[in-house]
């Protein structure tokens, strides 16, 4: 994290909030600072900023500070905050807005975040064949974060190993995907949104 | 001493209402001679301060429950109890209602209507995650105040519900229904849940030192007037305050304590354990005001109180139908009080009415009998319960005291036991009476009513003070010698002299600001002959430096309306640069020296109005003075009025709010300030939408509906930055162009802005009026606002009678506030000025002609100026009607020749051998 | 230590002394058993008299409480009762009588405490000196 | 018999087979016919939402305008965040339909059950009631909801967001001691499983030291989340947080089949990483 005492020439944009209107349909500008929001959050722990903080920012116009953030990754979209703003601010909704702005302008990459590596083998495992197959789902997410390495170097992949044979002798590792029919029609709704489709072609290839 | 019995009415109003409002409206009513139908749902009158522990400062149950009972004693007013408005028709002039009470419905006629139905409490179930049902120790403020008042459940010292036991650790959380559109639809401030949080926490622990109070809040608004000391003083007295808006409470495992969890002022996550969580519940208007409102047509505010124009306070959409307290917005008591002053003053103007008092009933002669003796006991409910077990045996022993013929409790809670009091008193042919009580000063009003009532010259009686004594049994002994000489005073006592002395029914106004100008034209419109006097050459004072009220509303064109009327008004004379230099007289017959073009003319008057104004401070920080861009918020407003587009070109705008308010050397909050910068930031961004403003606050005070602008601005994109005192912005000048360097305390790091221009928003700072108070015997505060009458929740009136105030003069205010006291003060002064004669004399100093020896000692000793030499008959005089009553020129009096009947040498020497326990029967 | 309780007459005013009491009480405080108020509507309408005649009537002190001198509601009550207050004090020892039985205090309408401690300071003074001359 | 749409969702084929064993074991006790929806695709789940807004609309949305084809009335999703979704997709269709009528003309009329709520549908509860041959004595749960089928509860339509009841109930119609208990919707660390398992556990400890301060013998949950992210680490748990467990995790259908005598429950609650049989025998189910 940058210092925090350097003086910051605001140059608010309010264009952001605009921005961030349009494509999220939020109003982040309606807040006055209650902290109910990280008061309330079970994540911070494990924040570099608060979500109020978060908030801040964007009114700011600073989205930049934020959108590599681990926050917006933290954020488990419980929707403990959202549903207790006193300005109904969806604050929820922020953070999967800075994720998909992360996500659409290259920001983030598998190697360097887990939580979007998955994100990310899940959303390709959709457009494969419509359904998620967990097991070649973890599998994959494996490989392109290369968690495994981490894993393997201290020693909690034998247990995600045996974890994953519990899991088959119970009958719940399935080894067999399963697709949907009408594939074209999969193939149209991911094209309608075409940053993600480009990703997905991205990823499929690397 | 003023008389008001009227046989014939003047015109019927009906009162919506029997809280603090309502009371006050029907008595200012009543007391002009107005019939009055109060009606009420509850089983008694008071409303909602009835259900308060105290107010600030004081014990409230002697100030609701005192009006209360005024109100069931007045002839002029009939109380509907567990009643309500079951059909209103018909228009201004002309309504008709019917009453719905327990023996039935009741039709009756109305002239004008008064809708004070005042406030509830919000039901804090909504917030499940506050658990307020599910948890025991989670209890509403409302809760709290019954539990710490003295005739509640508990003598005063909360307990907490789960087991019974004293709380040690007890949290308040702010704002629970209020300011919230998620889960309580109340986009507004109840503006009152700051104030009495404090209160309650700092009541606390006067019962409970060992207790930690904590008040988890956003922005503490304390901007009533003499609030923001108590807020300190709070903080002194170890009442903690944590800015955060508290989530969920939990209930720890395996107790009934409280867990919050929250995030501090440095970021730090912080779970701390409570033994008493109490939720400040806000203010929702009364559930009967909108059926009420839809019978008679008049049009709700967006959030269900009475619509209100901010020019025309008090009054409705529908003519002859006005509003005053909560059920114009959510209101602290000060200012319901004021409203029900301007409601009752405006419906008295609409239903103008014939002036003049009847006659006033003979005191019955007692002159031949032997003195009987009533001793009443009236105990304060806050007094302890040690105390009460001392009653018993002292009312034992005052029944055994020579002459004492009666002795009676009385229950200040029965708002009827005045009214009793005085068929007993007659019943017992009591021809004195000894009163003791905690409030003797207050109650001397309903003490007197009562001996009128009972045909007994109200100056037979004799108080015992019964404050700041002990409560342990070895009181006893002063309680004995404290009763025993208060009875033999009485018996000692003989009737006094009134006099009945015709009023002066005209008004001066000095000050013609907004206020001074309203409270004119106000007095005006009842026929009141007013003189206006202003110190500088036009009208208008402040509010030239006014664009507009809060909801936008342009001040400049009111403004130039009143003073048009103002002065075409044929009962009122203006004299600008005039300047009252001295003053005489007393309530009801006033002189006063004007110096108007270099000469000095004496106006008589019965009433005058202090309307005296007030300015902002010329900051000395903040780099003011060393740029063209650094306004004073007045100036910036100037710029404004005179050019709207002035600033429509700026790229960055920033307001500095608190500039010499709230610090240690004026610590009082300027009120206004908060809303101006609010509504001048909108007002800005509409202009120019790309215009980025700041502004940079301590507490944004943006109080009850106000509120809603405040949301505005955010939504419109203005960028709230909060500061304290140790960390104020930075105010600079780097080659001709501003800079402010400001550290937003929930990012932690400073920010550089680089503004256009800056308004600082400067402290309020009253006229000089020292001269005019002591002219009118009235004072100042420590701030050097005019003080209100201390003792009876009177917001306008000076201490001494016939001196009212209103505007800024008293405390920083908006328009509308200034324009309500305006009216207010007509109301009050109206009480004054509808009387044809007052009672004068009573405790006055008379002058013995065989005695006086023409010394002038009297003459040069009266602080007032009253003794003069009666040249034909040689000797002093004294006016009853003037005479103060202090006394000094009693003692003064070389030849003793000067006698002060209601307290004479021979009583104090008889009191004195008395007190000190002799036996002087 | 005697067992020795003083007996005092205070004469307070009906305008600051007796907000300030108001205050008192609403603080929970209390006035020493052994002090007893005359209330007078102004200290102005103190006489020499009545400082005199409480000590002949058996009070070890008597004291005044009156308004600040800026702010007596009756412009100068309390500067005329200091002077009565002073003249009575040049007269005590003719009697034999200690001065400081004799006291006269300012009181602030808001200041509850300090209309109790003005009180106690009182009965501390005359404790020390003991009972007065002129009984017996 | 009535008729019910399901939509299982992607884990009930996978790692939620459990879950869907016992769905469709007590729906065929209780006599409830589930009409799975055809040619179903995945809801899109938290990637979608955190990764592309419109995909996460469009996603639910295919779903939802399927059942509408199918004449599907009602559809029941058991996995609290497929329902999360489709409730979206839901609100995002109708407010696109009333701001521009001409998109879908017909509207969406299906409706969205989560699984909790539709077993606590008056009729259905009563049949279970009724049902009953083995009451649950001996079981002393907590009831665990999580957050997707509660918040936003703009979304979601739920009454009790911050204290829902209709599973307390349900399970204490079953005859089980169900305790109250504050963490009823607090987060779980749901789709952090896989790729920050480090605040899974941080959050699940926090649940279960307060359960088990509770005196919770067994926590139930309706959503296959939950019940990972409380069954699979308990170890790691027990270890990290010092707490004595294992404790049963049950899906509340496991505790309706047992309940109703169905003979297969204790093959679903095999597949369960925490066995719950020491429990049950000791409870003497």
């Amino acid at each position: 994290m940058e210092d925090r005492a350097e003086v910051v020439f605001l140059e608010p944009d309010y264009d952001v909030t605009g921005k961030i209107r349009a494509l999220s349909g939020i109003s982040p500008e309606l807040c006055y600072q209650c902290r109910k929001c990280t008061s309330g959050c079970p994540l911070t722990f494990a924040m570099d900023y608060y979500p109020d903080q978060i908030v801040r920012y964007l009114l700011l116009g600073l989205e930049e500070k934020v959108l590599s953030s681990a926050t917006v990754w933290v954020c488990s979209a419980c929707e403990t905050c959202t549903t207790r703003c006193p300005n109904e601010i969806d604050i929820a909704g922020l953070m999967d807005y800075l994720k998909q702005q992360a996500h659409a302008r290259g920001l983030v990459r598998p190697k360097e975040n887990l939580s979007y590596a998955f994100h990310k083998a899940f959303l390709d495992d959709i457009g494969r064949r419509g359904r998620v197959f967990e097991t070649g789902l973890l599998q994959r997410y494996m490989l392109s974060s290369g968690a495994w390495k981490a894993k393997l170097s201290d020693g909690t992949l034998w247990e995600e190993i045996r974890l994953g044979l519990a899991l088959f002798r119970r009958g719940r590792l399935p080894l067999r995907p399963r697709g949907i029919r009408d594939t074209h029609e999969l193939r149209r709704l991911f094209e309608k949104a075409p940053v993600s489709s480009e990703n997905t072609t991205q990823s499929s290839a690397s | 001493m003023t008389e008001t019995k009227e046989k014939k009415n003047k015109g019927n109003v009906l009162v919506v209402g029997g809280g603090v409002a309502g009371l006050n409206a029907a008595l200012d009513l009543a007391a002009q001679g107005y019939h009055v139908d109060l009606v009420e749902k509850e089983s008694d009158l008071g409303g909602t301060v009835a259900k308060l522990h105290r107010l600030y400062p004081l014990c409230s149950c002697c100030k609701a429950a005192n009006r209360a009972t005024l109100c069931k004693m007045h002839p002029n007013i009939r109380a509907w109890t567990k009643s309500s408005v079951a059909r209103i028709s018909g228009q201004a002039g002309a309504f008709q209602a019917v009453i719905a009470g327990p023996t039935g419905e009741t039709p009756i006629e109305a002239d004008a209507v008064i809708l004070a139905m005042g406030v509830e409490p919000f039901n804090p179930q909504a917030y499940d995650t506050y658990a307020y049902a599910a948890y025991e120790n989670v209890i509403s403020s409302i809760e709290l105040e019954w539990l710490q008042k003295p005739v509640g459940p508990f003598q005063g010292v909360p307990k907490r519900p789960s087991d019974g036991q004293p709380p040690k650790k007890v949290a308040w959380l702010q704002c629970v229904g209020s300011r919230e559109i998620n889960k309580c639809d109340a986009p507004y401030c109840s503006s009152v849940c700051c104030m009495y949080a404090l209160k309650e926490a700092v009541q606390l622990k006067d019962a409970l030192p060992e207790a930690e109070t904590t008040i988890f809040f956003m922005d503490m608004r304390t901007h009533g007037k003499g609030y923001e000391k108590y807020f300190e003083d709070a903080k002194q007295k170890g009442v903690r305050l944590v800015r955060s808006r508290i989530h969920s409470i939990e209930k720890a495992a395996g107790t009934e304590d409280l867990v919050l969890e929250y995030v501090d002022e440095n970021g730090a996550k912080q779970v701390e354990t409570f033994d008493l969580v109490v939720l400040s519940v806000g203010l929702r208007p009364s559930a009967e005001l909108e059926e009420l409102a839809k019978m008679l047509g008049v049009t709700l505010s967006e959030d269900h109180y009475v619509a209100v124009d901010n020019f025309k306070p008090c009054e409705t959409n529908v003519a002859g139908v006005f509003v005053c307290g909560g059920a114009t917005g959510p209101r602290d008591v000060h200012q319901s009080v004021v409203e029900a002053g301007a409601a009752a003053a405006k419906a008295a103007a609409w239903t103008k009415g014939v002036s003049g008092n009847g006659a006033v009933a003979e005191f019955r002669d007692v002159s031949g009998e032997a003195p009987s003796v009533g001793v009443v006991l009236s105990l304060c409910p806050s007094k302890l319960p040690e105390f009460e077990a001392l009653i018993d045996p002292l009312a034992a022993f005052v029944k055994t005291l020579p002459g004492v013929t009666f002795v009676e409790r009385l229950d200040l809670l029965d708002s009827a036991a005045f009214g009793r009091l005085s068929q007993r008193l007659q019943a017992a042919g009591v021809n004195r009476l000894v009163y003791a009580s905690c409030t003797p000063l207050m109650h001397q009003e309903l003490v007197e009513s009562a001996m009128k009532e009972a045909g007994l010259n109200p100056s037979l009686y004799e108080f015992v003070d019964l404050r700041a004594l002990g409560s342990t049994p070895v009181e006893m002994n002063r309680l004995q010698d404290l009763f025993r000489t208060a009875v033999l005073k009485a018996r000692m006592l003989e009737p006094l002299n009134y006099a009945k002395v015709p009023v002066k029914k005209s008004a001066l106004v000095i000050g013609g600001g907004l206020a001074g100008m309203q409270a004119a034209l106000a007095l005006a419109e009842m026929d009141v002959p007013v003189t206006l006097v202003e110190k500088k050459d036009r009208l208008g004072g402040h509010a030239h430096k006014v664009r507009s009220a809060w909801k936008g509303e342009s001040v400049q064109d009111f403004l130039k309306s009143t003073i048009d009327k103002v002065t075409q008004h044929p009962k009122i004379t203006v004299l600008t640069s005039a300047e009252v230099v001295g003053a005489r007289g007393f309530a009801g017959n006033y002189i006063s020296t004007v110096r108007h073009n270099g000469q000095k003319k004496e106006i008589e008057h019965g009433v005058v109005v202090l309307a005296t104004g007030a300015h902002s401070i010329k900051p000395d920080e903040y780099a003011y003075g060393k740029h063209p861009e650094i306004y004073r918020w007045s100036d910036f407003t100037k710029k404004l009025i005179d050019d709207p587009a002035a600033f429509k070109s700026a790229q960055c705008a920033v307001f500095i709010q608190c500039v010499g308010s709230r610090e240690p050397q004026r610590p009082y909050c300027s009120r206004l300030c908060c809303t101006f910068a609010v509504r001048s930031a909108i007002d800005l961004k509409t202009l120019n939408p790309d215009m980025d403003v700041y502004v940079l606050y301590r507490e944004v005070r943006t109080f009850g509906e106000r509120e809603r602008i405040y949301k505005e601005a955010r939504e419109k994109g203005v960028f709230f930055i909060r500061f304290d005192l140790d960390s104020k912005p930075q105010v600079s000048i780097e080659d001709g162009r501003l800079k402010v360097v400001v550290t937003d305390p929930i990012l932690g790091r400073p920010l550089a802005l680089s503004p256009d221009f800056i308004s600082l928003q400067t402290a309020i700072i009253p006229a000089e009026a020292a001269d005019l108070a002591a002219f009118y015997k009235v004072s100042l505060n420590e701030d050097g606002f005019f003080a209100e009458s201390p003792a009876k929740m009177r917001p306008v009136d000076g201490e001494t009678e016939g001196v009212f105030f209103a505007g800024l003069a008293l405390a920083p205010k908006p328009v509308e506030e200034s324009l309500a006291e305006a009216w207010a003060v007509a109301g009050r002064a109206m009480r004054l000025l509808r009387q044809d004669v007052m009672l004068v004399g009573g405790a006055v100093a008379e002058v013995d002609p065989d005695k006086c020896a023409v010394c002038l000692t009297c003459v040069r000793t009266c602080p007032f100026h009253i003794p003069f030499i009666d040249s034909p008959q040689g000797h002093a005089f004294i006016d009853p009607g003037l005479c103060q009553g202090c006394g000094m020129c009693v003692s003064e009096c070389p030849g003793k020749a000067i006698s002060y009947r209601r307290l004479s040498d021979d009583h104090i020497a008889v009191m004195a051998l008395s007190l000190l326990g002799s036996d002087v029967n | 230590m005697s067992t020795f309780e003083p007996q005092i007459i205070g004469y307070c005013c009906a305008n600051c002394a007796s907000s300030a009491a108001q205050i008192a009480e609403k603080m929970g405080l209390s006035l020493p058993e052994n002090v007893k108020v005359i209330q007078l509507p102004c200290t102005g309408r103190l006489d020499s008299l009545h400082l005199l005649k409480a000590l002949e009537a058996g009070a070890d002190g008597v004291y005044v409480a009156g308004c600040q001198p800026d702010s007596c509601q009756f412009k100068h009550g309390v500067e005329k009762a200091q002077k009565k207050v002073k003249y009575v004090q040049t007269l005590l020892p003719a009697l034999g009588v200690e001065p400081d039985r004799v006291a006269l205090f300012h009181m602030m309408a808001g200041k509850g405490q300090q209309f109790v401690d003005a009180a106690s300071a009182m009965v501390e003074k005359i404790r020390a000196l003991g009972p007065s001359p002129l009984k017996d | 018999m009535p008729t019910v749409g399901y939509y299982p969702g992607c884990s009930l084929e996978g790692t939620a087979r459990d879950y869907a064993d016992s769905i469709q074991g007590v729906c065929r006790k209780l006599g409830i016919e589930l009409v799975e929806l055809e040619d179903w695709s995945c809801c899109g789940a938290t990637a979608a939402h955190s990764l592309d807004h419109e995909l996460a609309i469009a996603l639910p949305a295919r779903n939802l305008i399927l059942a509408q084809q199918q004449g599907l009335e009602d559809l029941t999703a058991p996995c609290a965040l497929c329902f999360n979704r489709l409730k979206t997709a839901e609100k995002a269709l109708k407010k696109k339909a009333s701001e521009d009528p001409s998109t879908t003309p017909e509207g969406i009329q299906v409706r969205v059950w989560d699984l909790v709520e539709y077993f606590s549908r008056p009729e259905i509860l009563d049949k279970i009631e009724r049902g009953i041959v083995r009451p649950l004595q001996g079981l002393r749960a907590v009831c665990y909801y999580g957050c997707m089928v509660n918040r936003p509860p703009k979304v979601t339509d739920a009454r009790a967001w911050e204290n829902p009841t209709d599973m307390d109930r349900l399970v204490q119609t079953l005859g089980a001691t169900v305790l109250d208990w504050p963490y009823k919707t607090d987060c779980c660390g749901a789709s952090h499983a896989v790729a920050r398992p480090d605040l899974v556990t941080a959050l699940v400890g926090k649940l279960f030291r307060r359960a088990l301060d509770q005196g919770a013998n067994c926590m139930v949950v309706s959503c296959q989340m939950c019940h990972a992210n409380l069954d699979l680490y308990q170890k790691r748990i027990a270890q990290e947080h010092q707490l004595p467990l294992p404790v049963p995790i049950f899906y509340f259908t496991d505790l309706i089949g047992l309940a109703l005598g169905e003979r297969s429950a204790l093959n679903w609650m095999k597949r369960h990483m925490v066995d719950p049989e020491p429990l049950l025998a000791s409870a003497g189910l």
